[in-house]
């Protein structure tokens, strides 16, 4: 195995510094830029999400669309619970709300808030992976698409549910939840004045996908690369599908609730229609652009579409007058014209994502400025049916011919990488 | 990363400007009525873009953002206007989304005026909002009364899931009505998106009442009024102030005849000069841009373009008033501030609405938004 | 001048040189075999053949037309089929209909007809289970599907490769009298075989690659009787 | 002679109108290699399946060292479709899922390879160690089971090296040449440390000379792993050669069993499956 | 409630049911050849609105239906060029991006040239015509739609069923490289198959417009969601099974809302979705997809 270079683990050491430094400074002067830190916020809560997702579609192959529905879950439990007790009434101004809740948060209210925060999210997520888990047991037997639109239901149900008015005691239905704390939110830190407003998101996001890359690395995320890649191979390992799919699943829609209240948080003021089936494929996308199987494609993806799509592309919306030419066609709406042309391009040339299957690693980094990237053009995958993100070539074998011996060990592929990484 | 995003939008003229930032829908789901409202603030613009502040001539600037009728959007537009240094803010058309932008607002200290959003939590327990329109629960009021007084006492109620505005109105011409006396046959809901009304309205049909009560969106607007009279249905339709909007007489025709709706302001209503006045120049502003009267639908003055224009001459008066561009100040001359606007006087009471006691009502007579009556309520 | 001509022919995936220069001729009403080890470019010098993979140099020529990089579907309308490796049946379609998409490019009903009860013949299991969606058959099933299929097209050129994969000794056996039969009819067989003992037998000409080069080639019993040739492909055991 | 390893009674497997494995009882001692064969479509591998939990029998049952794991009997539609034999004769429904089979102690191999093909070899050999793990989801994320992981590991790299597969430890699976798939695919099998390894065409695929030194590999693992082999193979030198005893099914009946030189002197073997040399 | 009303209303879930019927059979066709869930398709149908809307005015209404399938037809056509074509050896995610993609464009397109304010659609001679037995009222198309539905997907199943074109779809379905060695024209049978899925959407569009009479840019947004779930629960890549999804997420819908559950009907229709795959993993006559191991 490759020997892991000394040099770049004080990159990596460098980089962390560096992203915290900037983070900071950010953080001081969170008013003169506003607009960077509330992208960086989306951003962040996008990653997880989009991390999540991917644990799910590019590592277990499981292709499921329910984040919605799973964010809309973690959301809700933490606004019900965070907003505070006294505004309670003015945010349920239409019908009030169920006695037991306030007690509920009558209870909670002793906790310090950010603790209450905490707890809070842990909630929503407990009880988004309890709906996983029990919609799992039949769902997660269904095949690819079928899986799809059976998760995309659920989330539209979730939906449903959420804004129906039998309901509106409880969530409020159509009229939305406000006054949810912000990470800013002075309770949150010792520091006065809306401390936090990147550094709790950095943080929060940072832990869970760390997690999430910490179960990638471990045994059980082999054997969702094992699924994966063959199911009924990896059930001949040994390998229960159903447990094994039911963890990946419980565990993404886990940590897909908890981003839904950091969402939450951001956003102060939800209701049912930000969790329509749009942002799951928003969020699809950030995955693919990010490179299915790739986790810091996923994190690198999230920033990239929430920068394009929210802050960098907004210039064309803005009329522009050069000399007193009015430039063509920029007017507002155009953004999104460009955004989806933006898309398409990236998919159309860069099919694999940004960073295809492979993760971020500094040998990677240089080798790009050192040789340009070479795409081999492969042949068709011919079963069109394989939710492999791989290109899977048809012919069985790709290797010298055995009359000559096998060359010994040869240059290991990243995987190795990641592999020597492990231990 | 730098502050670029204010990069290419300095004006020409020196350092002396003053920014007022845009916060409408353009696109998305009320994207045609956040145009109308932006529509009336850039003719206000164009009339007043110069203040003077202690003797000094500031240049006003607008910066026009699109939240799309998003929420999550809309958090991330807010923190783009506040990066942007403006002074206040207008917007937005929908109330959900300038809900959702209240907090960052609030947080960066900027006043917002709202010049339509009707919704009481916009502007509940935030001290930097203001609007300049009356309240859905007001409206509601005034076309349960409307409707009771023309002797229709068996109402249906349809609304939009889901939709803040929708429901809400609803609700409040619901329980207004119920109040009155009036008995309410059948409660529906649709889904966003949703274009088949036929199977809610045969329900509605079944309930035979005399009136239907159906806030929703400019979209769903001429589906509802065509599918309701395919199926035969006579009863009155009325709806709340989003429904003035010529595309909804274009779209349903002749079956839009007799659509009563609850409205701010009325461009036939003559009592007022300044209204007049403003009817007459806005007509001509919209005539003088192919795109302006294609997107407001002809040169009809809809209501919340006069609102908009209101909110624009509020904010300047306010910066006026506080002879300052520092937010603060102009929050704080905002609120003891009386004016008298296109569309009634304004001034704010302790949440920051406008103290309206009047609506307008409006008729769809002949292909055109006929003025009825005003209402007000005791 | 030769039926199929191959001139020089270099084929890489991404990076590795699989064909480097290969020539040969194939005559008209031949059998012409390939042998060769595992991965030594046999397959894909068929496949390049068929256009469903890109030469990176080289020519091949048909009947004089140079028929290199052309799209596959217009090298079989000129009358070249392929029997590819690994089966590649239609699992969505019936066994039936398998052997009718072979005939695809055939306009004569009748003679369809004929062939398809012909094939039948040769492979009674096909008839047998003429319904059966071909993805749930057997691997030597399957296999004859394949062989059949290729029979369907009546090409004046049949390349197949590895046709008596997974089929059991008895039929094994019957493959190779059958491409025989195939080839009295007129057609030439291009024939890559594991099996090189059978296959030589039964060829008019052999050609030996290694790793992406043609190293030899002769008549099918001369290298039969090669002792390299022996001791390389054809096994100890081997009777 | 030895324990017996797997007892197949009555296997019966219906699919529609298609009886394809039909009452095929057949027993593997202990320390056997014994190979299945029949023409193609008999059967064969339809029977890997339902003895590894792929499908559950229409009709009979399976036992790994007497415990049952495979029973069946007709069901549903099948009640009226039944075309098999010994229809009533059990009564129980065992329907273990392939991977507590595996953890039971049968390992395959398939007929159509099919390895991780992304991944690399050491993780191919190394997931097949995942059943075995004791360390739940949280703790083998934080590397609490540090001693276990390490070991898995340890465990893996013997066994490659064992295989002879360890100088292409970190090639993609992909990449590997045909045969080195094929015996990854075994090694594969082999870390679940069966007691019973199917192997379905091991040979298939391969020329005279490689088929030859697959026989001596089978032979070298059965020594080393202490395995008992159940085969299905059409090359008939490599039949011949390895096993000790011979089951013949046609049309998913048993036709004929015993020691090779019975089986090959056997004339309906002779007929619906060797053929008489031309 | 009288039997106007359910009659009414049966009349509603059908007419409803035969036009998703009609755009999930485009849905289910270029899923069942290319794999590929078309998300796009619900645009192309709401652009085939817009298009009428301008050739309604500007040409007779006979022209101007033949105008509008040729020039939706062109559309999806150029789509499956532009988007899908280059992506054919990639990964599928990718092509479904793609498709997300194309479906964003086009509704961003429809807002920036035509503004997101609701167009009128015209009314097509006869098709209008309002109808009245007794107590129930009704256009012509309403009753028009579910017969037109059906004659055409009965013509569609015997190209596909019947001619040696379905044949070669299927096959190219499942295999790109080894239908070539058929001598399968794969992106002549791919265009084809967006040729018929555009024509459907343009006829399904003409008769659900006329029927709802305003198109916006986001007119099939719902609409494609809930048909790409009626091709599902028929069973994806089988056009009788469209069809029956469709017409049993049109009746069910209708129904839900009738019993007074208008609150519910969309998640209902996601309930009853889930519970047929739970007991039909395929859909109603999807193939039981049985890997030979
Ligand atoms: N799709 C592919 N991508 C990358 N390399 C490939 C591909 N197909 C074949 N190769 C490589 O090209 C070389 C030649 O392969 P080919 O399939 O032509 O061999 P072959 O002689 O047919 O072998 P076999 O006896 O196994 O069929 C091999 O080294 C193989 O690894
Ligand atoms: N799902 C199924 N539906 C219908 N028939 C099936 C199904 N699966 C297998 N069969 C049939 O059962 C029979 C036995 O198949 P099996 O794969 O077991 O054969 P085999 O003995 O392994 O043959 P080969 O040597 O060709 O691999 C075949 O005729 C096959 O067509
Ligand atoms: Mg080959
Ligand atoms: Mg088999």
């Amino acid at each position: 195995m490759r020997v892991k270079n000394p040099k770049h683990t004080w990159y990596s050491i460098l980089l962390a510094l560096v992203i915290l430094a900037a983070t900071i400074y950010l953080e001081f002067n969170r008013s003169k830029y506003g607009m960077a830190v509330s992208v960086i916020q989306k951003s962040l809560i996008f990653a997880v999400v989009a991390v999540a997702m991917n644990l799910l579609n590019g590592f277990t192959g499981l292709f499921s669309l329910g984040q919605a529905g799973f964010m809309a879950i973690g959301a809700y439990a933490t606004a019900m619970l965070t907003i505070p007790v006294e505004r309670m009434e003015a945010v349920y101004y239409m019908s009030g709300v169920v006695p037991w809740l306030m007690s509920l948060k009558r209870a909670l209210s002793v906790l310090p808030e950010p603790v209450l925060i905490i707890i809070a999210m842990l909630i929503g997520g407990m009880i988004a992976g309890l709906f996983a888990f029990l919609i799992g047991i039949p769902v997660l037997r269904l095949k690819s698409d079928y899986l799809a639109i059976a998760t995309l239901g659920f989330a539209e149900i979730v939906r449903g549910i959420i804004s129906a008015p039998q309901l509106d005691q409880f969530t409020n239905g159509s009229y939305g939840l406000k006054n949810i704390p912000g990470f800013g939110s002075n309770s949150l830190s010792f520091m006065p004045d809306g401390f936090g407003v990147l550094l709790v998101p950095l943080f929060a996001s940072t832990i869970l996908i760390g997690f999430i890359v910490l179960v990638i690395n471990s045994s059980y995320g082999r054997a969702f690369k094992a699924i994966r890649e063959d199911e009924i191979a990896a059930e001949a390992m040994g390998i229960n599908l159903l447990k094994h799919k039911q963890m990946s699943f419980v565990l993404s829609s886990f940590v897909t609730a908890i981003a839904g209240g950091m969402l939450a948080m951001f956003m102060r003021s939800i209701e049912p229609r930000a969790f329509s089936t749009i942002i799951t494929y928003d969020i699809l996308l950030i995955v693919v652009i990010g490179g299915l199987g790739s986790i810091t494609g996923s994190v690198l993806g999230a920033f990239v579409v929430t920068f394009a799509k929210d802050w960098f592309l907004r210039f064309f919306d803005v009329p522009l007058i050069i000399g007193g030419f009015q430039v063509p066609f920029l007017r507002i709406g155009f953004r999104m014209v460009i955004f989806s042309i933006l898309l398409m391009v990236v998919v159309l040339f860069y099919r694999r994502g940004l960073m295809g299957n492979s993760e971020f690693t500094w040998h990677g980094f240089f080798n790009l400025f050192r040789r340009r990237l070479k795409r081999p053009e492969v042949m068709a995958e011919t079963s069109g049916g394989s939710m492999s993100p791989i290109i899977i070539a048809p012919g069985r074998d790709q290797a010298p011919a055995p009359l000559i011996p096998d060359p010994p060990g040869g240059e290991p592929e990243e995987e190795a990488d990641e592999e020597a990484a492990d231990e | 990363t730098s502050d670029s995003s204010t990069d290419g939008d300095q004006p020409a003229s020196g350092d002396n400007v003053i920014k007022i930032g845009v916060f409408e829908p353009v696109t998305g789901e009320n994207g045609g009525g956040g145009f109308q409202e932006v529509l009336g603030i850039r003719y206000a613009h164009q009339l007043t873009n110069t203040v003077e502040i202690g003797g000094e001539e500031y240049t006003i600037e607008l910066v026009e953002v699109d939240n799309k009728s998003d929420r999550t959007e809309a958090v991330t537009v807010a923190s783009n206007l506040v990066a942007q240094n403006v002074s206040a803010i207008i917007g937005s058309y929908g109330s959900g989304v300038s809900i959702a932008a209240g907090p960052t607002y609030e947080e960066a200290q900027i006043p917002a005026v709202a010049p339509s959003a009707t919704n009481p939590q916009v502007t509940l327990g935030n001290e930097y909002y203001f609007r300049v329109c009356f309240l859905d629960p007001f409206q509601g009021e005034v076309m349960a009364n409307y409707a009771f007084q023309d002797g229709l006492t068996k109402a249906a109620v349809i609304t939009q899931l889901g939709d803040d505005y929708s429901s809400g109105l609803g609700n409040f011409f619901l329980k207004a009505f119920e109040e009155l006396g009036g008995e309410i046959v059948s409660e529906q809901q649709f889904q966003t998106g949703d274009t088949d009304f036929k199977a809610i309205l045969a329900n509605v049909k079944n309930a035979e009442p005399d009136v239907i009560f159906a806030p929703s969106s400019v979209a769903t607007a001429p589906l509802l009024i065509k599918q309701a009279r395919e199926l035969g249905i006579e009863a009155k339709i009325m709806a709340g102030d989003t429904w003035e909007n010529q595309a909804i007489i274009d779209n349903a025709g002749a079956d839009a005849e007799g659509v009563a709706l609850s409205t701010f302001f009325d461009e036939n209503d003559t009592s007022s000069p300044l209204a007049g006045e403003f009817v007459t120049g806005f007509k001509e502003f919209l005539n003088g841009n192919d795109e302006y009267l294609n997107k407001n639908g002809g040169d009809g003055v809809a209501a919340v373009s006069a609102l908009g224009f209101d909110a624009y001459n509020v904010v300047v008066e306010a910066i006026k008033v506080a002879q300052s561009s520092d937010s603060v100040a102009i929050k704080d001359a905002l609120k003891g501030l009386s004016l008298d606007g296109v569309t009634g006087s304004i001034s704010f009471d302790e949440n920051g609405d406008a103290k309206k006691d009047m609506a307008y009502i409006k008729i769809i007579q002949d292909g055109k938004f006929m003025f009825d009556k005003t209402v007000k309520t005791q | 001048m030769s039926l199929l001509e191959v001139r020089d022919l270099r084929v890489s995936y991404g990076g590795i040189e699989a064909l480097k220069g290969v020539s040969f001729d194939v005559e008209e009403g031949q059998i012409i075999t390939l042998i060769g080890a595992n991965g030594a470019g046999k397959s894909t010098t068929l496949k390049a053949i068929s256009g469903l993979v890109k030469s990176n140099a080289g020519t091949i020529l048909y009947k004089g037309e140079e028929i290199q990089n052309i799209d596959s579907q217009k090298v079989v309308e000129k009358g070249i089929a392929l029997v590819p490796e690994g089966r590649r049946v239609f699992a969505n379609l019936s066994v039936k209909e398998n052997l009718l998409i072979g005939a695809y490019l055939r306009k004569n009903k009748v003679e369809i007809e004929s062939d398809l009860a012909n094939v039948y013949s040769l492979f009674p299991r096909l008839e047998e289970r003429h319904w059966q969606s071909a993805g749930t058959l057997s691997g030597g099933e399957q296999q004859m599907l394949a062989v059949g299929r290729g029979l369907m097209a009546k090409p004046s050129v049949l390349m197949m490769d590895e046709p008596s994969l997974g089929l059991a000794p008895q039929l094994v056996r019957d493959i190779f009298t059958i491409i025989e039969r195939i080839n009295d009819m007129g057609v030439t067989v291009l024939l890559i075989e594991q099996n090189a003992n059978a296959a030589l037998k039964i060829a008019d000409k052999a050609y030996v690659l290694v790793t992406g080069e043609m190293v030899k080639s002769g008549p099918g019993q001369e290298l039969l009787n090669d002792p390299q040739i022996r001791d390389a492909y054809l096994g100890v055991t081997n009777k | 002679m030895n324990n017996i390893v797997l007892q197949v009674n009555d296997l019966t497997m219906q699919f529609g109108g298609v009886v394809a494995v039909n009452n095929l009882t057949m027993e593997i001692r202990q320390g056997e290699i014994v190979a299945l064969i029949g023409p193609n479509g008999a059967g064969k591998t339809t029977a890997f399946n339902a003895i590894t939990g792929v499908y559950l029998p229409t009709n009979g049952e399976v036992r790994l060292e007497d415990e049952v794991i495979q029973a069946g009997y007709p069901q549903g539609k099948m009640k009226k479709l039944y075309a098999g034999e010994n229809n009533g004769k059990y009564g129980e429904i065992v329907d273990w899922t392939p991977d507590k089979i595996t953890k039971r102690g049968i390992a395959r191999t398939f007929q159509n390879i099919r390895l991780f093909k992304n991944l690399s070899v050491f993780d191919n050999v190394l997931i097949a160690h995942h059943m075995n793990m004791k360390a739940g989801l949280f703790r083998a994320a934080f590397r609490l089971n540090h001693a276990e992981e390490t070991a898995m590991r340890q465990d893996t790299w013997e066994l490659l090296k064992m295989v002879h597969l360890d100088d292409v430890a970190l090639e993609r699976a992909n990449n590997l040449p045909y045969g080195k798939q094929r015996h990854l695919e075994i090694a594969r099998a082999l870390a679940t440390q069966p007691k019973l390894l199917l192997l379905d065409e091991p040979a298939a695929g391969m020329n005279p000379q490689e088929t030859d030194a697959l026989s001596d590999f089978i032979r070298e693992i059965k020594k080393k792993f202490n395995l008992t082999i159940l085969v299905i193979e059409h090359h008939m030198n490599l039949v011949m050669d390895l096993s000790d005893r011979i089951y013949v099914i046609d049309f998913g009946k048993l036709i004929a069993h015993g020691t090779p030189e019975d089986v090959q002197n056997d004339p309906a073997v002779i007929t619906a499956y060797l053929g008489v040399d031309a | 409630m009288g039997s106007t009303y359910l009659l009414q209303q049966l009349l509603t879930g059908i007419s409803l049911g035969g036009a998703y019927a009609l755009i999930a059979v485009g849905y289910s066709m270029v899923y069942g050849i290319l794999m590929l869930i078309n998300f796009a398709h619900a645009d192309i149908f709401m652009m085939a609105g817009y298009f009428m809307i301008f050739s309604f005015a500007a040409m007779p209404w006979p022209v101007a239906i033949v105008v509008v399938i040729l020039g939706t037809i062109l559309l999806g056509v150029t789509i499956e060029k532009v988007a899908y074509k280059p992506l054919r050896s990639a990964p599928r995610m990718s092509i479904m991006i793609s498709a997300i993609g194309m479906s964003y464009l086009l509704q961003n397109l429809a807002t920036y040239l035509f503004s997101a304010l609701p167009q009128a659609y015209p009314a097509i001679p006869g098709l209008k015509k309002l109808i009245k037995l007794g107590d129930l009222n009704s256009s012509m198309v309403t009753f028009v739609t579910p017969i037109i539905t059906i004659i055409l997907v009965v013509l569609l199943m015997m190209l596909l069923k019947r001619t040696k074109i379905g044949m070669a779809m299927r096959a190219v379905s499942k295999d790109y490289d080894t239908a070539k060695l058929m001598g399968i024209k794969i992106n002549q049978i791919i265009s084809l198959t967006f040729v018929i899925g555009s024509a459907l959407a343009a006829i399904g569009s003409i008769l659900y417009f006329t029927d709802r009479m305003s198109v916006t840019p986001f007119s099939g947004t719902l609409l494609g969601l809930k048909c790409f779930v009626a091709a599902v629960l028929g069973g994806i890549g089988s056009v009788p099974g469209a069809v029956i999804g469709g017409f049993i997420i049109g009746i069910t819908e209708t129904t839900l809302i009738a019993m007074g559950y208008s609150t519910f009907s969309s998640a209902f229709t996601f309930l009853i979705l889930i519970i047929i795959l739970m007991v039909r993993p395929t859909g109603l006559l999807g193939e039981t997809l049985t890997e030979k191991v």
